[in-house]
């Protein structure tokens, strides 16, 4: 651990065009921490992620809020200030391994690249340590894989090359945009246990990005709920598994299986839909869909509040179970 | 995002080439002075002639004595016409073929897209010289042999395309929903091949005002003393040292129409691509 | 895969046989030569025997079956009017269209594509507007007209370069230009539209995510992937540049096949045109064919990859 | 791009870096033709660019001299020996440029190569009218005619000697890639498409040629072929426009070289087909057409007005029968006249004739109340349809005639006479003055006939006679030479000051 301390979002906001589709979202992940960010798709979660590490698209721009690293706000910082945090200080792997890596360049020197961007070494040293980081993230016959195409790996493999390519320099953080999505199941377990221990055993803080709740109890430390590019709710995972505070989590929690039960599963279908960016105004967002809504949700957006020492949530009526 | 605001470059594209087709249709009412009006002694004169009984030749006149200006009004009118009906016609041949052979495959395919390859292989100068030559001249057989001509390179565009889009999950959706071919081809398959189909055409576009133009050098184009831009430029390379104006006018013309045409396209692909409004 | 290339050399030859064919069908249709060959003053009669002796007043089927006869045996007969085999003429031809096509192809190419990359990464920028601008100027001017205008400044008020002629390399510089300009357009827009392509794709963002900049991601990531699809409209494009340089060679007075073959069809001398379409369709479907089957190959393995 | 604009400089240095030629003893001429020659071989093409270099490698039986006047060139003399008979007598100084001499063999060999209708010349109707040659001397040949010929000299000016031995021992094709003849210069090099190089033959009989070398080189666009001669590449161009050859007469280092030709301009009208079989119709076109704005505007004086369809150095020209003069009150009155108001009249044309001229005419025909609609058509296109049919042939068409023989006979028999293909045309009465006129020798019974024959037209009126054309070259100032009328290009008569 170099011991930058905690990555930091504040308050960060993004917008596409006039619309904000990411408003106001604040939370920390500490060294060795895994903290699970989770939502239905379109809620903001994964330009958030890419948020940290100032590669939103074309057409997005964060608008507003700051993310901490060491002391620095990284938005404020210039392409130079990414390029030297992107892969030195965080890193991401993202949830389509296999289009991840560039189809005409071979394993090992994508892997060897992302070394050599941040350590002045020669090319045959940088694939030396491609080599220990393949069989480091359980690549075997790491050899034949470094001259290998991604066509010729399967997505499990991609994937772990990915991450591969992601700690190769050692970075103090992680953020994992639904790794396992497109993954089927046995390998996700495999890839979600090296995220584990590589938080456990080296201290990286994980962002992991995921809509699935299974993943989350699995390995999550604690867990914030985004919905409508807020944030509603924060807690350690035990605390919102037993007790979910906003409606919308306990929603999700409702459509979750037992942990025995098939381990790969969605969010049950929640009636009604988001609104669109931009258009609630402002109200709760969730209030439309919310079964709790009363006058006072529909007409102020609730700020996100303490419960108890390490729950927060964002709601005019938090608690209880719905019928 | 999906209602980004257009930028000024093309809000300006949009006024020019709006300006240029008006004024190319509103010829008859702009233009001076009769376009085939010739005057001997008025030959080659500079952009802002007078003469004595006071007519005005804003643009200089040409080697015959005829107004510019209305020459290229009126030239605009042939050669936004033979552009736009042949690219409508190469469209209207090609893309049918293409993305038939794209849908059926097997020997229709090969036999459609063999059929391409045949007519792409025949250079395109020579068939248009053979065909004025058997044909004879005139507008219409120009836009045919140019549609004629051209439509093979829809076609490959549009067989490309297909092939893409006929594996995409929601056709085969629609195709096993019991969608017929010709409905699932116009209405799904259609709009998501347009933006390369339009790239090919605004290129075309352009091109197509050029090949006029290079069958008006070699003597087989709009027929004289029709103008069309492309006549008045081969008529005034002869004389770019003594009188650039004939030359000048109408490139510039041809020159912003082409810029607007191809700059309107890019920005048209660009907003019909689904890829560049993921993520 | 063999097969398949088997199955598409065949169609290939039978797309050459039907080019000629249709070729054969319009040239006949368009008239014969006699009546150029004869001095103006030539009587109804003198025309008439001539005409008689080289054979064109027999039915278009007898001379097609004994053009194919003799296509048979690799015989692609004597010019009319040159008194020369139709191939040594189209062979003497060969070596200055291919100097030009290249030339051309280097100056599209090579204007094209970095400005196409300009374009679509410097979205917005005004260099890259204005370099587009530039690129598309070339595609906005008739080649008779840029062709003499480039003569009138390089080669006779700076005398920099030859006026005309193939005399030497110099020479190929304004020819190359005035060809090259007309399809550098299409590679800009085409490389733009590949590498926007590209740029949306995942790896890109993975290897940004890398800390890689933009710069070294396009060098490295975005432009071998992206040369792909403007590889094979390259390919289109040569076919296109073998014989649609009529004007440019006209201009520069360039002895390429397409000069050549606009004279042969103003003169109607059958068979050197036939020999030159032959040679541009020829190569014209080799070229798609290696594109096709390039595509085939790579196709398997992207299609794995994505 | 910036290494391109860097070796774009490289290059230009290098274009620098070579001296320009020292202009004091010039070796080399070099020309610009519209077109490279189609064959070498003398026998087998008859187009302006392969006549113009192939005609400086070999020698012709007979020649014309600077004032158009037939002189001795390998024939040193000739007698009629009666109506049929013609005897020449030869050169014996004479060899081929192998070192071999040029016999009575060659003559008879030469002509009888050309006039053999399985040899396929497109010639061969300029000399069909020979019967047979034999030799009755080593130094004699006798011409045998079919009938009484009286241009047969006039054609003979065409004719190049060939040699036999090396043309039947290399055979038709090889002679043709690599002539031989007799001329002031010999071929070196043969670039098809490109450029055709000859050296000049020292021992010559006329003497020394004036240049070591000439290169014709092959530059078919008009604009090219000045931009050639402004920048120094070479030293004269054939196939000049009037407007061009105005704008260079500003150019200190440049000269225009013109001469009138025997090239008639002409404007054919149909009289056997469509709207202009009434004649009234064929009167409004004579009254219509302004000829002396069309050369003084268009031509710029490089033309001269003509009477008839003929010129001044065309024998049987008739100078004093006049054409119907411009006056478009009446012709406006013979159409109303004739009711044909707004009648359309198909104006056929190719990209081989001025464009400016036929819209020119275009506008002056319409102004008198009909309505000319251009048809332009590749040449061969052209041809088909003006020599088809007269319902294909068009109303009216322009031409630009000249059978380079100097003679009515080569002018208007062929254009007018029944059964000629350019004929829309036929009277009797003219048909016997131009047949008469071709079967006597006596040019006094000649000129009466043509005379006769030239009423009748201007009375018909099946074409109208426009203009002498000019032959037109642009040169550098240090060459001297005197272009002929009937269009030669002997570099032989050239010489460099």
């Amino acid at each position: 651990m170099s011991g930058t301390g905690a990555l930091v979002v504040e308050d960060l906001a993004i917008a596409i065009g006039q619309a904000a589709v990411v408003d106001g979202v604040s939370f920390a992940v500490a060294p060795g921490e895994v903290l699970a960010l989770v939502g239905e798709s379109g809620c903001g979660k994964s330009l958030t992620a890419l948020a940290l590490l100032g590669l939103l698209p074309a057409a997005a721009r964060a608008t507003r809020g700051r993310v901490m690293l060491a002391g620095c706000d990284l938005l404020a910082g210039d392409d130079r200030a990414w390029r030297a945090v992107r892969g030195r200080l965080v890193s991401i792997i993202f949830q389509e391994p296999t289009a991840s890596l560039d189809p005409l360049a071979t394993i090992g020197a994508q892997i060897a690249e992302a070394y050599r961007q941040h350590h002045k070494v020669s090319k045959a040293e940088a694939l030396r340590r491609a080599r220990d980081m393949l069989v480091q993230v359980g690549i075997a016959d790491p050899d034949r894989r470094l001259a290998q195409y991604p066509f010729e790996l399967s997505g499990g493999m991609c994937q772990r090359v990915m991450i591969a390519i992601a700690l190769i320099c050692r970075p103090d953080f992680l953020i994992a945009d639904e790794p396992t999505t497109a993954l089927d199941v046995t390998i996700q377990a495999q890839i979600l246990d090296l995220l584990r221990r590589l938080a456990a055993e080296r201290g990286t803080g994980i962002v992991l990005i995921t809509h699935d709740m299974g993943v989350v109890a699995d390995i999550a430390g604690r867990v914030a709920v985004m919905y409508a590019g807020r944030i509603v709710e924060v807690a350690p995972v035990d605390a919102l598994f037993a007790a979910p505070l906003h409606p919308y989590t306990a929603l999700l929690m409702g459509s979750v299986p037992k942990p025995d039960a098939v381990p790969k599963s969605h969010l049950a279908t929640i009636e009604g839909s988001v609104p669109a960016p931009g258009e609630a105004g402002d109200a709760c967002r969730f209030a439309p869909r919310c079964p709790k809504a009363s006058d006072i949700c529909r007409s102020q957006a609730p700020a996100l509040g303490t419960a108890d020492d390490s729950h927060l949530v964002a709601c005019w009526h938090p608690g209880g179970v719905m019928a | 995002m999906r209602r980004a605001s257009i930028p000024p470059a093309i809000i300006l594209a949009m006024v020019l080439l709006t300006l240029i087709v008006v004024l190319a249709v509103l010829a008859g009412w702009v233009a001076p002075f009769d376009p085939t009006r010739q005057s001997l002694l008025l030959r080659l004169k500079p952009p802002g002639t007078v003469t004595a009984s006071g007519a005005h030749y804003l643009l200089g006149t040409d080697d015959l004595g005829r107004d510019l200006l209305s020459r290229i009004l009126y030239g605009a009118r042939a050669s936004l016409s033979v552009a736009a009906l042949s690219v409508s016609a190469s469209l209207l041949i090609g893309v049918p073929v293409g993305m038939l052979a794209g849908w059926c495959r097997g020997w229709v395919e090969i036999l459609l897209m063999r059929l391409v390859d045949i007519m792409l292989s025949i250079p395109a100068v020579l068939l248009a010289v053979l065909t004025v030559a058997v044909l004879g001249p005139g507008f219409f057989k120009l836009v045919l042999v140019l549609g004629f001509t051209r439509w093979p390179r829809y076609a490959r565009t549009a067989y490309a395309q297909t092939l893409q889009v006929a594996g995409l999950p929601y056709i085969r959706a629609a195709e096993l929903a019991g969608a017929r071919a010709p409905r699932i081809l116009l209405r799904h398959v259609l709009p998501n091949i347009a933006g390369p189909l339009l790239v090919v055409a605004t290129s075309e576009f352009g091109l197509m005002i050029l090949f006029e133009a290079g069958l008006s050098f070699l003597g087989l184009g709009i027929q004289p003393p029709a103008p069309s831009w492309g006549s008045i430029m081969s008529v005034g390379r002869d004389y770019v040292e003594r009188a650039w104006w004939i030359v000048a006018f109408p490139g510039a013309a041809l020159f912003g129409l082409v810029v607007c045409v191809n700059v309107l396209g890019d920005w048209l692909r660009d907003r019909l691509d689904p890829k560049l409004h993921q993520r | 895969m063999w097969r398949y290339a088997a199955g598409r050399t065949l169609q290939a030859l039978v797309a050459i046989l039907g080019v000629l064919t249709i070729v054969f069908v319009v040239m006949r249709a368009a008239g014969d030569p006699t009546l150029l060959l004869v001095p103006q003053g030539a009587s109804a009669e003198a025309i008439d025997a001539l005409r008689h002796n080289l054979g064109f007043d027999r039915p278009w089927i007898v001379q097609y079956a004994e053009y194919l006869r003799d296509l048979a045996r690799l015989d692609l007969g004597v010019s009319v009017v040159q008194h020369i085999p139709a191939s040594d003429i189209v062979a003497s031809r060969l070596p200055y269209t291919l100097e030009l096509a290249s030339g051309a192809l280097l100056i599209a190419a090579g204007f094209g594509i970095p400005v196409g990359v300009l374009m679509a990464t410097g979205r917005g920028g005004w260099v890259a507007g204005l370099l587009g601008t530039l690129v598309l100027a070339g595609q906005s001017m008739p080649s008779f007209l840029s062709g003499i205008l480039l003569i009138a400044v390089f080669g006779v008020v700076l005398g920099w370069l030859p006026t005309s002629g193939a005399d030497d390399l110099q020479a190929l510089v304004l020819p190359s230009l005035a060809l090259g300009a007309l399809s550098m357009a299409s590679f800009a827009r085409m490389t733009r539209i590949a590498v926007l392509d590209e740029l949306g794709r995942d790896h890109v963002r993975a290897a940004r995510a890398r800390g890689l900049s933009m710069t070294q991601t396009v060098l490295r990531h975005v432009l071998r992937n992206a040369a792909i699809p403007v590889v094979t409209v390259a390919a289109l494009e040569i076919g296109n540049l073998l014989a649609g340089s009529v004007i440019v060679e006209t201009v520069f007075a360039w002895p390429g096949i397409g000069q050549l073959a606009i004279q042969s069809i103003e003169a109607r001398d059958f068979l050197v045109v036939q020999a030159v379409v032959l040679l541009v369709s020829a190569v014209h479907v080799a070229t798609s064919l290696a594109a096709d089957l390039a595509y085939a190959l790579i196709d398997r393995r992207i299609r794995l990859a994505r | 791009m910036k290494r391109f604009a860097a070796s774009l400089g490289l290059v230009a240095l290098l274009a620098w870096g070579v001296p320009a030629l020292a202009q004091t003893a010039k070796d080399t001429l070099t020309v610009d033709l519209p077109g490279d020659a189609a064959t070498l071989d003398p026998q087998v093409q008859w187009d302006t660019d392969s006549y113009t270099i192939y005609r400086n490698i070999f020698d012709n039986l007979v020649t014309r001299d600077t004032a158009g006047t037939i002189v001795p060139q390998i024939a040193s003399a000739w007698r009629n020996l009666d109506d049929t008979h013609v005897e020449f007598t030869l050169r014996q100084d004479v060899t081929f440029h192998d070192g071999s001499k040029l016999t009575a063999d060659d003559v008879v060999f030469s002509i009888k190569r050309i006039t053999n209708p399985a040899f396929n010349s497109p010639q061969l109707s300029q000399f069909d009218q020979i019967a047979d040659a034999t030799i009755t001397a080593p130094d004699k040949v006798v011409l045998s005619l079919k009938s009484p010929y009286p241009v047969l000299l006039a054609q003979l000016v065409k004719l190049s000697i060939v040699p036999k031995a090396d043309v039947l021992a290399r055979g038709d094709q090889a002679f043709n890639l690599k002539p031989m003849g007799s001329g002031p210069y010999r071929l070196r090099e043969w670039q098809k498409g490109v450029q055709t190089t000859l050296d000049a033959n020292p021992g010559y009989w006329r003497g020394a040629p004036p240049f070591k070398t000439v290169i014709f080189r092959a530059v078919p666009d008009g604009s090219t072929r000045i931009a050639d001669l402004k920048a120094g590449k070479v030293d004269i161009v054939r196939g000049l426009a009037p407007d061009d050859a105005i704008a260079l007469k500003s150019n200190a280092q440049l000269q225009v070289l013109s001469v009138p030709t025997e090239r008639v301009g002409y404007l054919f009208i149909n009289a056997q087909g469509g709207p202009t079989t009434d004649l009234r119709l064929r009167q409004a076109i004579a009254y219509a057409i302004d000829q002396q704005a069309l050369i003084d505007a268009l031509l710029q004086g490089y033309g001269k007005k003509v009477t008839s369809i003929g010129a001044e150095p065309i024998f049987g020209y008739q100078p004093d029968i006049k054409n119907l003069p411009y006056d478009p009150a009446k012709a406006k009155a013979l159409v109303k006249e004739a009711g044909a108001e707004g009648r359309e009249l198909i104006f056929n044309t190719s990209p081989a004739y001025d464009r400016r001229l036929v819209e020119a005419i275009q506008q002056m025909i319409n102004d008198v109340g009909l309505k000319v609609t251009i048809n332009v058509s590749d040449q061969a296109t052209y041809l088909k349809r003006r020599q088809g049919t007269p319902q294909d042939a068009g109303s009216i068409a322009i031409g630009i005639w000249s059978c380079a023989c100097q003679d009515a006979d080569g002018v208007i028999f062929p254009l007018f006479r029944t059964g000629s293909s350019w004929a829309k045309y036929s009277n009797p009465a003219y048909d016997a003055a131009v047949d008469a006129a071709r079967s006597t020798l006596d040019p006094a019974k000649r000129i009466a006939d043509y005379r006769t024959a030239y009423q009748i037209l201007r009375d018909d009126l099946p074409g109208i006679g426009l203009y002498q054309a000019y032959a037109l070259y642009a040169a550098r100032k240090e060459l001297h030479w005197q272009p002929t009328p009937n269009e030669s290009f002997f570099v032989m008569d050239m010489k460099w000051q």
